[in-house]
């Protein structure tokens, strides 16, 4: 059984604007991929990536909404819960990796870019920001082997989407495995240039989430689980949903459009 | 080969298990894959007449003997709800409704609604505040439960189980009140009230603080409310409550249920518990020598 | 250092963990013994005015998620017991003594005898089969909890705690009925009412058919029960029910207990549970920044 | 935790016209001089010693109550159930041991005189009874080494107790370990004779047990639980017991004589 343990905050590093990386110690493991309920006392459980493996583990955490921006204002010190680590993880195959990561997607990638470059992969990153300051773990994608950016605005790198600029890359040289983590309709677009050239796909999707541990069924999409069976799928899972990137749920469990 | 085929009030299942609400049963593809998992039926999330939120996270956590929740009745709706039972019908699935709301007519308004969209039975969720009562909950007052009861059968025309609290000072009592409401049976039990507290953040676990208790902890309180139960009435009981095994479903049923509910062993055990739970009862009800799982109701009376 | 004394009116503890009714403390070797393992005081086994042998076995069940038990009350009989009173306080030991009777009278006459000893407050232990209640016990009604309490108050001059159960609707509303008696404090819980059926004999596990359930598998009704207490009285308040560690420990404390009992933990962790748990206790204190324990009673009311 | 488990039984053995022996399958473990608690459906659960140990355990029991009378009328394919192993072992220490056993108290002690023969000690086993029928064991314990016997009317053997029997034995033979099993005053006896002598003891005490696992306080001796610190304690620690041999505690938790 994952375990909840209560942990203080050791460091908080400001990644972006909006971005900031919480570190503290835990020795519960976790592959490249993985989450965990991150429990904000006085504010919410959510899930967050595990941005940061090894024994002082990170999670790096975008400032959306009430909760986030609350823990924005955390210090060292400050305790907060984490259980876990839950779902299932980036499969560390290829020899050519290409990543494509959008705003805060790049969390839940970063530490399988790190992993496959450890392993001899070569691994290229597209990067994606609405601007460059946005712009997230440029650094550590270079360190683990190439990195390309994309900026909505064009602040910085390619003007527009990663997965416009991540379909020039796949032109250019031949990949044998694409990871990719962002809004739903950019990983979208990933999976069908994808698709048309062959190329196997995993993609991180979020969904709102209660228990994380599979009982609730908040986080469903179709007939599977974005906590247990996921949240890492296969371009043929994604292409079976009628929900992926048309269809959410809300807090009640509303279908929504996505 | 024991016969483990049952039935309650007319409903025939293919095996005495059944999803429990709460578990997996807020869409349709979900319960469709429970079914397929191998459960006898799935019991709905519980509806309500309009969409709700539910409570702030966290609502629910692992404890050492079980688990404690307040997820706070979270439900898109009646309305919305059709899809998801459609979708869960067209796996095959046997659908018990399950339906809450602030008084006898919501009551009676979402049962109508939830039997229209083709469900075999309607589950009463009796767990929740009570419009009347300050601060109770309509499962804690016999006069409610009777005449909730009463307005849902007088309302629908298929069987209807009221699911009774252990928050009680004498379940059996408020059995035999569903029961002169017309219950065509009985599901018992839901959580039962609890609260966790992290020492460390010298708060309370649950962002509502208080949560029902789940799971293997409240296994024995579960059998001996079957048990008495089924001492005071003559319609069918569903026991539910730390069911996780073979042996665990047989505590029930020799207690006097005709059937059981499973939750929270879906967290250790995955939708395969079910199917562990048809196996090991079919087994253990062998070596105990009985050709079916009806023979087996009740014998712990004996 | 964390300061782990404590109070419960007047009666001083060098720690806040005391033995539970029913473990151990039928004779005064056991208690001395339990004592100097480092428990901060011993609850007597609840003694009435005759001797009683109890139900037959078996009275205990090991569960996965607790203990089961139905032992009926057996004891020495107060007579007697003076002889066990007596050895444990040549240990030093601080002992609250644990009584029952048939009524009030009974309660008082008792408490009376067991005060003569030298026990330093009285426990009730209200679970008892309720003479004039068919059925039902002392502890499930308001205003026999509150009468028995004042004829136990009227009778000794030592502080006087009713030890309240879980098997009632609204368990606050005993404790403000016991507040209203005349109690000095309030213990909480006894055990849950609960059975657990063998499916391989087609029988309950207890002679008595029905037990008590108590252990981890209680904890978070206990803790609930004292934090719902302690918003309606303004005595102090003693949690009990699946304490194993300092951190179940702070659960009821900071749900406002000023002390705690064990007892079921004795089965996995011997007597040195006492011991480990109010170390536990003092280094979470500790890191929580607390000086004392008792700094800590009640925060989660925050 | 030692676990519950219901159990058909596998065959009877009449051992004497008072004493049946029980087999059935068990793969609890158990040592020499440890106990059941055994569950008699719709009668009683007792603790009895385990005379046998192995995959086929086996429990002996004397005819002494209800419960054990009804257990009488039991026959093979009957289910019990049993929990256990439960309690502490003899020590299998010595190179010469006497075993001093009374009536039932055999039981306890016959697991243990096979495994220090086993082990090559040579072990001589002064066997007690009312009358020669009621005798037991003295096959298994004369397998084992060499067996004396004594029978109170003499119908057998020595005409006496087995204490008396065994004290000749010690002045023929140097023994470095007696073992004793038997009723109270027989074991009192025997520690009294071993003291003399400086012959250590381990004598296996019975005290009517509710719990078996520690927690219910029936069968204290003094300040210690039979069930959980013996039931086998060394002369010394009997010699601190103000209980032994002249308290016992009733149903009631009574002391009433021994
Ligand atoms: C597996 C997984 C991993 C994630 N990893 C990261 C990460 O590493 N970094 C990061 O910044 N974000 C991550 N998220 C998203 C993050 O959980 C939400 O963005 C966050 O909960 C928003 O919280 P809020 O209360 O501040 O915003 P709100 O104001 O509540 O809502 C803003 C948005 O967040 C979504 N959201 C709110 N609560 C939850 C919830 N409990 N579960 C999922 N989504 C929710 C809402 O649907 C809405 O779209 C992850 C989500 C999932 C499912
Ligand atoms: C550790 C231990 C090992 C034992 N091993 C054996 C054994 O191998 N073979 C054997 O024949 N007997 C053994 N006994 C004794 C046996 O448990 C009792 O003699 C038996 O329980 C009597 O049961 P009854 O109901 O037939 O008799 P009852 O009519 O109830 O009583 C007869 C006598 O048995 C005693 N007794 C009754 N119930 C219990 C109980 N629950 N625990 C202990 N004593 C009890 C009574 O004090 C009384 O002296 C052992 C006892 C202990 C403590
Ligand atoms: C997270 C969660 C949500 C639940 N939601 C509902 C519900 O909506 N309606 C209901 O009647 N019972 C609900 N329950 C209670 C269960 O149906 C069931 O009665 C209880 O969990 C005991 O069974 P178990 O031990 O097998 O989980 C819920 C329980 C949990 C843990
Ligand atoms: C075997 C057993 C005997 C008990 N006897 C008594 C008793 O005599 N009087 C009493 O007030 N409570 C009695 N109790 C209840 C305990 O004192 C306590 O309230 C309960 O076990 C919960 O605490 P725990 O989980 O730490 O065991 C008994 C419990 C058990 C398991
Ligand atoms: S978050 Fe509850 S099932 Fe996935
Ligand atoms: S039999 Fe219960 S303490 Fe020994």
């Amino acid at each position: 059984m994952p375990k909840f343990e209560v942990v203080p905050i050791l460091e908080l590093v400001r990644e972006t604007p909006t971005t900031m990386t919480y570190r503290f110690r835990g020795d519960f493991g976790g592959q490249p991929g993985q989450f965990l309920m991150v429990w904000i006392p006085r504010y919410d459980e959510l899930p967050m990536a595990i941005s940061y493996l090894g024994a002082v583990k990170g999670i790096t955490v975008h400032d959306y909404g009430d909760a986030t921006h609350a823990f924005a204002t955390f210090s060292a010190g400050d305790r907060i819960g984490v259980r876990g680590p839950y779902g299932n993880a980036f499969r560390l195959e290829g020899e050519k990796v290409l990543a494509v990561g959008g705003g805060s997607g790049m969390a839940s990638m970063i530490a399988a870019i790190e992993a496959l470059a450890q392993q001899g992969a070569r691994v290229v990153t597209a990067v994606g920001a609405k601007t460059a300051a946005e712009l997230l773990f440029v650094e550590r994608a270079n360190s683990a082997g190439e990195v390309h950016i994309a900026t909505d605005d064009g602040s910085r790198g390619f003007a527009g989407f990663a997965p416009a600029l991540a379909e020039k890359l796949v032109d250019r040289e031949k990949f044998d495995q694409i990871l990719t983590c962002g809004p739903e309709r950019m990983m979208k677009a990933v999976v069908d240039f994808a698709k048309k050239r062959d190329i196997p796909v995993q993609a991180s999707v979020e969904r709102y989430m209660k228990c994380g541990i599979g009982i609730c069924d908040a986080c469903s999409l179709d007939d599977q689980l974005v906590c247990l069976d996921g949240p890492i799928f296969t371009a043929e899972q994604l292409a079976q949903f009628e929900e992926f990137g048309n269809f959410r749920r809300d807090k009640s469990g509303r279908r929504v459009p996505a | 080969m024991v016969d483990l085929r049952t039935e309650i009030a007319g409903v025939r299942l293919r095996n005495p298990t059944m999803l429990a609400s709460g578990f997996l049963d807020e869409t349709g593809g979900s319960m469709a894959r429970v079914y397929e998992a191998g459960a006898g039926a799935v019991v709905t999330k519980s509806i309500g007449p309009k969409p709700r939120e539910g409570y702030p996270n966290p609502t629910i956590v692992e404890l050492d003997a079980g688990l404690l929740n307040a997820v706070g009745l979270p439900n898109p709706g009646i309305v919305e709800y059709e899809h998801e039972v459609k979708r869960a019908k067209k796996a095959g699935a046997v659908i018990i409704g399950s339906v809450f709301g602030k008084d006898a007519d919501e009551y009676a308004g979402v049962a109508t609604k939830m039997a229209s969209y083709g469900v075999q039975a309607i589950e009463l969720n009796l767990s929740c505040p009570h419009a009347k009562g300050l601060g109770t909950e309509i499962a804690e007052d016999e006069a409610a439960v009777r005449d909730f009861t009463r307005a849902v059968k007088d309302a629908v025309s298929l069987p209807v189980f009221p699911k009774l609290s252990p928050n009680v000072q004498d379940i059996a009592s408020f059995a035999v009140a569903a029961e002169e409401g017309g219950a065509d049976g009985i599901v018992a039990i839901n959580t039962v009230k609890a609260m966790a507290i992290v020492p460390e953040l010298k708060m309370p676990f649950l962002a509502n603080k208080f949560g029902g208790l789940s799971g293997p902890a409240i296994r024995p309180i579960g059998v001996r409310a079957v048990y008495d139960i089924c001492e005071k009435v003559h319609i069918p009981v569903v026991g539910v409550g730390g069911i996780g095994s073979g042996r665990d479903a047989l505590e029930y049923i020799m207690a006097g249920a005709c059937a059981v509910q499973v939750g929270t062993a879906i967290i250790p055990k995955g939708l395969a518990v079910f199917d562990e739970i048809v196996k090991e009862m079919g087994s253990l009800l062998e070596e105990a020598g009985f050709a079916s799982v009806s023979e087996a109701i009740g014998v712990a009376h004996a």
